[in-house]
């Protein structure tokens, strides 16, 4: 067994934790490979922040329609028992709380829950937000997808973000190539570890220590 | 009788000053009023001041503006993109000025102007660089920051269809931010495929009651519609797939 | 001639104000006789805050719908051309200054153009607003309509407002059974006299010293 | 597979805790839940908080549940009617809470909850006893007042038609609040005329979405229509006319 799963096989493993009937939001980028795997025999519902609730796969090329694209701007199809609306509207049902998880990705996440994802503060770079903000402190769970580790090595939960804020004390529960970790009162718990992993491991690779969950939680 | 319709491109963005503030509808190309856009390019107003989701991309509509240097400020959530080459340009050489607004702020505080909305608490950005500077409260146990409206001189939108009141129905996702802006506008300027006789929209479903609508033009069928039939036969920007060239 | 007219009178005098292509709400009450003298050859939209702008005449009896009434829940129809939206739509279209046109009662309206016309702070009175507030202050121009004198013969245009104001400065002009005054910036000014009413007589039962509008004025 | 369809409506209001706060969706018989509040004053809820647009008429629907003691306190914009004479009485006698909110502020706080808003300044009521006490603020040149979103722990709505996923369409002027309650309350009840197959909506004339919907039952058809045809037939109460008892 490897130390790392791969990221198709973790937005398989986030897909499996999405209830029937939830309402879900991917963010673009990795996020939006967990539409591949939702379960066939639950009915999840994908919304998408241009104005669509009820998305469905991509077309066949032949079928793509600049009219129904989704927030990443790539061709997407609805499903029967769909629904459109303005970008107020769609923004209103996120930031009213109304949709049950939201998929994001990170550039860190503190022991808090606090997010970076939309800027690492570089010197000359072009800022650029989108809908990340309103996504990250609008669904009822926050999910982070990402690697733990940068391509530099170094961990992306940690103490306190140093890149600047998407959202504050707002992610939920954090899924990395390495372990599935959830943000609790005491800082990060491991909730599920991939390969052979271990705790104490973990620990070492990101500086942090970890809470316990309560035997018997969720 | 009331008619809103005007024959041409042209007339409809006629009148527009320099220094304007104007919206311009459309989420990628879903919802780009690209005629309008083309038509004020060559009406020439300039120090415009720009409302739009993003700050165009590749080298036509909002780029080809920004490009031709009418364009003095931008209010946008998101202008870097792979092909925002004519803004990155343009912002880096200092001559454009940037105001970034998450887009769920974006949305509201263009509803807010509309709905005569003075300022609203939102739950988006606290604790970020872009609420530096910007009053907080907390409400209720939660902290909330304080944005304003955002009001425009004019709208440039795009909708499928109209009627001479001005009534409109959009197309799928192409909807996006056509209907807040329209009532956010003093005078909102609307491209449509058709101009059906009055009574042909279904009153139920008409998004954007006529109010809010100052003009309209009928600029013919988009490409992927046959009669109101999607054909397809296009990418995602609307352009011809090599196959049915 | 009279000193007077009669509220249908008045009701056509308002109507035969309203140009061609306004949106127009009337409130409940005598101002919903203006609907019944709008010139057939304008097209003048009508709104109703309960969601409805294009609002047509009164249905025969055995057309009436209970789904299709007006603010004062009346059975009413719709015109070709005509849109439904939901309550806060709606109300942000007054609220936001969209209706060019809003006809009210009025229990006093002040010289500087603040209006009473919800309450009369009567002890024990029960109290309903309604939309008043929303309408006073939300048309580019709120029309008063109304008797000069009350039953007791005392002026409804007044210096100040004694009874629960609806809204601050915002009657732009008043029509009553003796004559229309604007609201101008030193008081109300006489725009029309009906019947052989004088401004020395209207002065006279008023209390008030009107301000003269320049001439040529619209 | 979601399916928010109950079969009948003492299921559809099973649960509702004595002290809830619930708003009641209509503007006069138009939108009003008639089925739903009956299934309320016989589940027997009480100390409820209600929100509407007025406080009851006649003997039958909300009046009903007034005259049977059950709500502490209503807020609304129009209490005070020709029948209104249950509130009128429970009101002279201190037995009701009343707290009067101009229809627009009601419209826009109802919103405000559902859209996550904090608060927000508005236009309306400045400077009027309906104000006294609150927040103002001299924004852009003009004065507002800070107002504040309405929560419910349930909305009572009716609806023209639905699916199993809860989207709704209304009918006409029927609907008002629908909208903006079901966003704004924790569990929204829904009372239809009838229940179609999924996909039998069109999505671009969906009103209400499926997410804001948590239980769905059909009472039947409305009395003025057949098979979805409006046949008349009824005074605006919605009571058969004479001539046709």
């Amino acid at each position: 067994m490897s130390t790392k799963i791969d990221r198709l096989t973790l937005a398989a493993r986030i897909a499996a934790d999405i209830p029937e009937g939830a309402t879900v939001n991917l963010g673009i980028g990795a996020p939006t490979l967990v539409a591949n795997f939702l379960p066939p025999d639950r009915e999840i519902l994908l919304h998408t922040e241009n104005g669509l609730l009820g998305m469905g796969p991509p077309p066949p090329n032949v079928e793509i329609d600049p009219d129904l694209i989704n927030a990443g701007k790539q061709p997407v199809t609805a499903l029967a028992g769909a629904a459109y609306f303005h970008h107020a509207d769609s923004f209103a049902m996120m930031r009213g709380g109304h949709l049950d998880v939201c998929v994001l990705g990170a550039f860190q996440v503190s022991q808090a829950g606090d997010l970076s994802n939309w800027s690492t503060g570089a010197p000359g770079a072009i800022p650029a937000v989108g809908g990340a903000m309103d996504l990250a402190i609008g669904a009822k769970n926050v999910y982070v997808m990402t690697d733990l580790l940068t391509k530099q090595g170094e961990s992306k939960l940690i103490a306190e973000c140093s890149y600047p804020l998407t959202g504050l004390r707002c992610v939920t529960r954090v899924y990395t190539d390495h372990a599935v970790f959830d943000v609790a009162a005491g800082g990060f718990a491991v909730r599920e570890l991939f390969g052979h992993n271990t705790v104490d491991h973990l620990e070492k690779l990101t500086g942090l220590t970890f809470a316990r969950l309560e035997a018997g939680a969720p | 009788m009331i008619d809103k319709t005007v024959t041409d491109v042209a007339t409809a963005v006629a009148g527009i000053d320099d220094g304007a503030t104007i919206m311009v509808g459309g989420f990628g190309r879903a919802g780009e009023p690209a005629e309008l856009i083309d038509a004020l390019i060559a009406q020439g107003a300039s120090e415009l001041t720009i409302v739009n989701n993003n700050a165009g991309s590749g080298d036509t509509g909002l780029a080809a503006l920004l490009a031709a240097g009418r364009v003095r400020k931008i209010i946008c959530s998101f202008p870097r993109q792979n092909d925002s080459w004519v803004f990155d340009q343009l912002y880096r050489d200092g001559k454009i000025e940037l105001e970034l607004v998450p887009q769920g702020n974006l949305a509201e505080r263009i509803r807010a102007a509309g709905a005569g909305i003075g300022g609203f608490y939102s739950p988006t950005g606290v604790g970020t660089h872009l609420a530096d500077g910007k009053e907080t409260r907390q409400l209720d146990g939660r902290t909330y920051v304080l944005e304003y409206p955002i009001r425009a001189d004019v709208a440039l939108i795009s909708a499928r269809t109209a009627d001479r009141w001005g009534n409109l129905v959009y197309r799928k996702t192409a909807r996006n931010f056509g209907p807040v802006m329209a009532a956010a506008a003093t005078a909102t300027i609307v491209q449509v495929d058709e101009v059906v006789p009055l009574g042909a929209l279904d009153p139920e479903a008409v998004v954007t009651p006529g109010l809010y609508v100052d003009r309209v033009v009928a600029v013919g069928e988009r490409r992927w519609l046959r009669d109101g039939v999607f054909v397809g036969g296009v990418d995602v920007e609307g352009r011809p797939r090599k196959e049915h060239v």
